[in-house]
């Protein structure tokens, strides 16, 4: 259950059997061939997977450098990677005989994609969501419950991801017995990070294959973003023996030298968040600091455990990217590409911009555009405000 | 530095271990909290450490933490408030209840030399599992701190390797759960509880969710001992503004103790 | 350019000659392999072609009649089956020498569209909208004008759909020369309603291929919704010599025996309406009514002509579902398997689910799923505001 | 029943079209306007024929036909109104300029009738090109009713085909686009207009955008005469208070003379 020193199980007692059922069933899982077959017939018939491989011409001819390739997460069913992930594990929960979901959510994209797994499969569904994210994301609450969920908001801490996760797992531990806790990132208690990352790697192993396809090589440099890091594991991961970059960007909010940010490698240190040893964002006395980006899905104090990990070692380069840098990236890539990403995803395209000018025309860069923006349209029209008049 | 002769857990008698919050309402009244339980005849103390993201307690000491966070403690103060109930009359063991993350960022070697400069008997981690926990356990048997370890209804098998090598009392979840007031205990409870006594070489105390004499009656033939925590912190809330004012101060700690009695009544008689 | 006695070129002796270039360009296109090429790899790079048939699996269930499978439209980038439309007529225009884009929307859908692939393409784009849909529709608004649209609303008349049209076409009379109208939807002059229903064919042709291939036969009924009906006509037409039943479903609003409705076959007589012959909602003198669905996409007095075709040979049955039938078929689809529909694609369902009721398990039912719903969900909140509580 | 000797479009004079809308302001209104404009030398008039989707229509005809029908307008009454017209006095032709679909609307016999009933002479659908016109130009014919054909600039090709056996007068959009008031020719006019007088047996007459007695004059020299519409009626919408109050009717019906004459200066003189 570690990646070099990271990760691990820093739960509850209670929490421990539940987790060991997990590691069983899922090892049960993996040597059953249906199980697969499954996951990959629900990823393409209910999901719509393969998402496409789409060249950015007409950004990558505007930038006059390296050429931009994007994985096009954002066409999933629910608008997001986060479906990979919620459906590998509600079959999980199926075959565990558990009918009841428990999710966390920030934005609510994780919730969404519980909630919609939940109601395809029947199961029952309850979402723990911070109450002032509740407040931000009316219009993901409004679905959720259109999905048949419960959304309980959460008051305790700061009423945001984090507490939310907190509550969820409190939760978990006083129900364990018949639900089955559905974590949205690769983060928690192992086996989650290595569960998650396996359910999101078809993101990777698509991306490769259709990329070797498409132009008989590997692209230069692989990029997605972090927050907890579930696409980007799922991205980097079949490219990890690759000769090939691969960055990941955090958030770097108001800026990296300010208080307000997300970059929880470059800025954060290492210790336990939600089960896992990982870097965090943290006071010297331990206490978890709340994070600020503009982006909810990477608003998140810790990062998964591997990530950790790729950085120790060097393998993968995590980088971070402001507010601005990302909501400039976003429009950028609208007016060329028409293609609004996610506040989240455009981080990874903001380092893709920047980098592509400086790469020649016979490189290339390949972003996990992990969302669509439509669930951000709010908050640009808070910012960009300008834009409408 | 040499550690003087340690305290122990009595085993002879039923235990009455309760939990305090460090710096709930603040410093000054938790060690008068301390000095009035060690009167009431508390076995032990359990000090909670504050925490960010209490995720094993319910809200009751969430809050709790909350405030006591804002008011600036530490993991650091909150040992430090030991060694000053110390000279404050405070004898019986004292055992740090902390999550894990606070301990890891003091150095292994601080931590210990806080541990010994501050009297402080015992250690608890509640997200600290057995598997997670084998370091930790071997530091604190070499500076002889007891290391309290805890099993649940879900633990299972697990029990027995728990168990086995366990310091000075066995925490027993008594419901599936997060800390807070009960009403119900677990149904499997009992088997439970024998399962647990089979197989600890020490006492076993039961804790998460005890908050009247009846529920503590129902558990004396069961167990050796009852840990009583968010049932306390909910009084000690109620009673905050009372304790803080220096005018009904000692009326609100008598009433503090007259509830630390109704619930350990069965125990005294 | 005629279906029957429908269709035809109704419009002002200035755009007889853009219309002619227009056929003309198509039929150079038509002889292009490399045209047809590069519509194919644009909607598979680009919007996620083939989109997934989905086995409604727990719905059919429920309902214990016939199998219902979703052609899911919704999952193509931008959220609806209007950017295959978008991407045909685009590649057109570039082939035409035209680089800027004229286009009316109603809720926004095909004006997002328009927009998306002007962006894509590098090109100019104007945007009409009755300036009572800009103001119901402003998240919709600022996704067009980030994507670097210019959006015009349009003051005259009702100011709603129609009158974007009216205006539209208006404009288009005074700048045909160097602009290209890209009508979003099965109506207007010829040859937009075939060229439309060709570029939406792509549905029914791997929707048609795709059952076959799990199912070994054909559907027993294929059903759509029609407003201008051009994901019922992608849908139908490949299925027309075979032995299936098709319906497509129109607005019936408040009812069609009341005068809020959109069901335009259903209610409306033989007229000419944005330079078509067609089937529309006109008084005894002649002038158009307004009509009225809840659903903005389906809130059209007028009918694709080739619709008008088909009802007057009896090829299609066409029927009508209320705002309350769709908005219970929304609901149920959402809570039974995950997907929140357009409200458009609500009303084919309510026919679908009241028809697989009365059929047997050996049936099978086909939805054009045409867009997702997440565009409506200030609408639903406005409507179902308890759900929320 | 038979159909009187039919007036005629005249050849030998600069012609001046005027365009109004029936029932904007009123029934009443029009038709005094209509008789203002036979006594200011009107050629013919074309009758609006008020249209909830006019396309071919810009800003200004629009709201004039948004106001008639309002106050009930129907392609019937408007034809009946050239009926009423002719009781009152007007004389010259008379051309029915309406949308098709109101005109689809009517049984074909009752839409001949209603047009020899009132005495209509021409009949002018600008959503009805020449591809979709046959039958109707056939009819006409037959029926003995002028209908007016529409060329563009952008007709090209196709003008030499609607140019043959066109009635009554040519009608050339002098500017693409739809109805409104322009300040400035098409670039291109000029060679248009020589291009359409090249191929058509007829008068040709150029409208849409035709504002100033400026315009008139440079016109002159190209064609055969000028259709004003939405210069006429943006000043009846500005005298529309004026014209309604039969106070000040009649010094309204003066200004708007006075403007029509500021316009067809160039073709009296």
């Amino acid at each position: 259950g570690r990646f070099g020193q990271f990760g691990g199980k820093f739960v509850p007692e209670t929490l421990m059997n539940s987790l060991e059922e997990i590691e069983q069933a899922l090892e049960d899982a993996n040597n059953d061939e249906g199980f697969r077959t499954e996951y990959i017939r629900l990823l393409k018939q209910y999901s719509g997977r393969p998402t496409a491989l789409t060249y950015a011409d007409h950004l990558s001819s505007v930038l006059g450098g390296a050429k931009i390739y994007f994985k096009r997460e954002d066409l999933n069913h629910t608008g997001a990677h986060k479906i990979n992930n919620a459906i590998g594990q509600a079959l999980l929960a199926k075959r565990m005989g558990k009918r009841k979901i428990i999710a966390e959510t920030g934005a609510g994209q994780h919730g969404v994609a519980a909630a919609t797994v939940a109601a395809k499969f029947g199961m029952e569904c309850i979402v723990f969501m911070g109450e002032e994210d509740v407040r931000r994301q009316e219009l993901n609450v409004f679905r959720m419950k259109l999905l048949g969920a419960t959304v309980i908001p959460v008051t305790s801490g700061n009423a945001t991801l984090k507490d939310a996760t907190n509550e969820a797992i409190r939760y978990w531990v006083q129900h364990c017995e018949d639900h089955f806790y559905m974590i949205g990132s690769v983060v928690g208690p192992h086996p989650y990070p290595e569960m998650v990352r396996n359910f999101q790697r078809i993101i990777g192993d698509e991306a490769r294959e259709q990329f070797l396809t498409r132009e008989g090589q590997m692209p230069t440099t692989v990029i997605a973003c972090v927050g907890g890091g579930s696409n980007a594991a799922g991205m980097f991961y079949p490219f990890l023996a690759d000769d090939v970059e691969l960055i990941g960007v955090e958030a770097a909010g108001k800026g990296i030298d300010t208080a307000l940010h997300a970059a929880t490698i470059t800025k954060g240190t290492i210790g336990v968040i939600h089960g896992s040893l990982t870097y965090l964002l943290q006071d010297e006395n331990g206490q978890i600091i709340e994070p600020y980006s503009i982006s909810a899905g990477l608003d998140y104090p810790g990062v998964g455990p591997e990530h950790a990990y790729f950085a120790s070692v060097s393998r993968v380069q995590y980088e971070s990217v402001t507010d601005d840098e990302a909501l400039y990236a976003l429009q950028f890539v609208t007016k060329t590409e028409g293609i609004i990403p996610a506040i989240e995803s455009a981080h990874a395209l903001a380092k893709a911009i920047e980098k592509a000018k400086h790469m020649s025309t016979h490189e290339s860069i390949l972003v996990c555009l992990s969302g669509r923006g439509d669930k951000d349209v709010h908050t640009l029209m808070e910012r960009l405000g300008g834009i409408t008049s | 530095m040499n550690t003087p002769l340690k305290r122990t857990i009595p085993k002879q008698q039923f235990l009455f271990i309760p939990f305090i919050m460090a710096g709930f309402p603040d410093e000054e009244i938790t060690i008068e909290l301390a000095l009035s339980l060690q009167e009431l005849g508390a076995s032990a103390i359990e000090l909670g450490v504050p925490y960010s993201d209490p995720l094993a307690d319910g809200p009751v000491i969430q809050q709790a933490a909350s405030k006591s966070l804002k008011s600036g403690m530490t993991i650091q103060r909150a040992m430090e408030l030991v060694g000053k109930m110390r000279k404050k009359g405070v004898e019986i063991p004292v055992i740090l209840f902390t999550y894990y993350n606070p301990v890891l960022q003091l150095e292994e070697k601080s931590f210990f030399a806080l541990m010994h400069q501050n009297d402080i008997d015992g250690l608890l981690i509640p997200d600290l599992p057995h598997e997670e926990s084998q370091h930790m356990r071997k530091r604190c048997k070499q500076e002889k701190i007891m290391y309290i370890s805890l099993v649940a209804p879900t633990s299972d098998t697990r029990i027995e390797q728990i168990a086995t090598g366990a310091e000075g009392f066995l925490y027993c979840v008594s419901s599936l759960g997060v800390t807070g007031v009960r009403n119900e205990l677990h149904k499997d409870i009992i088997s439970f509880l024998a399962t647990v006594k089979r197989h600890s070489p020490i006492p076993i105390a039961v804790g998460f969710g005890i908050s009247s004499d009846t529920q503590v009656k129902e558990l004396m033939p069961l167990c050796d001992g009852v840990i009583v925590g968010s049932a306390l912190l909910k009084k000690i809330g109620e009673l905050e503004d009372l304790l803080l004012n220096p005018k009904t101060k000692d009326q609100a700690v008598y009433e503090f103790k007259q509830f630390v009695l109704s619930i350990v009544t069965p125990i005294s008689s």
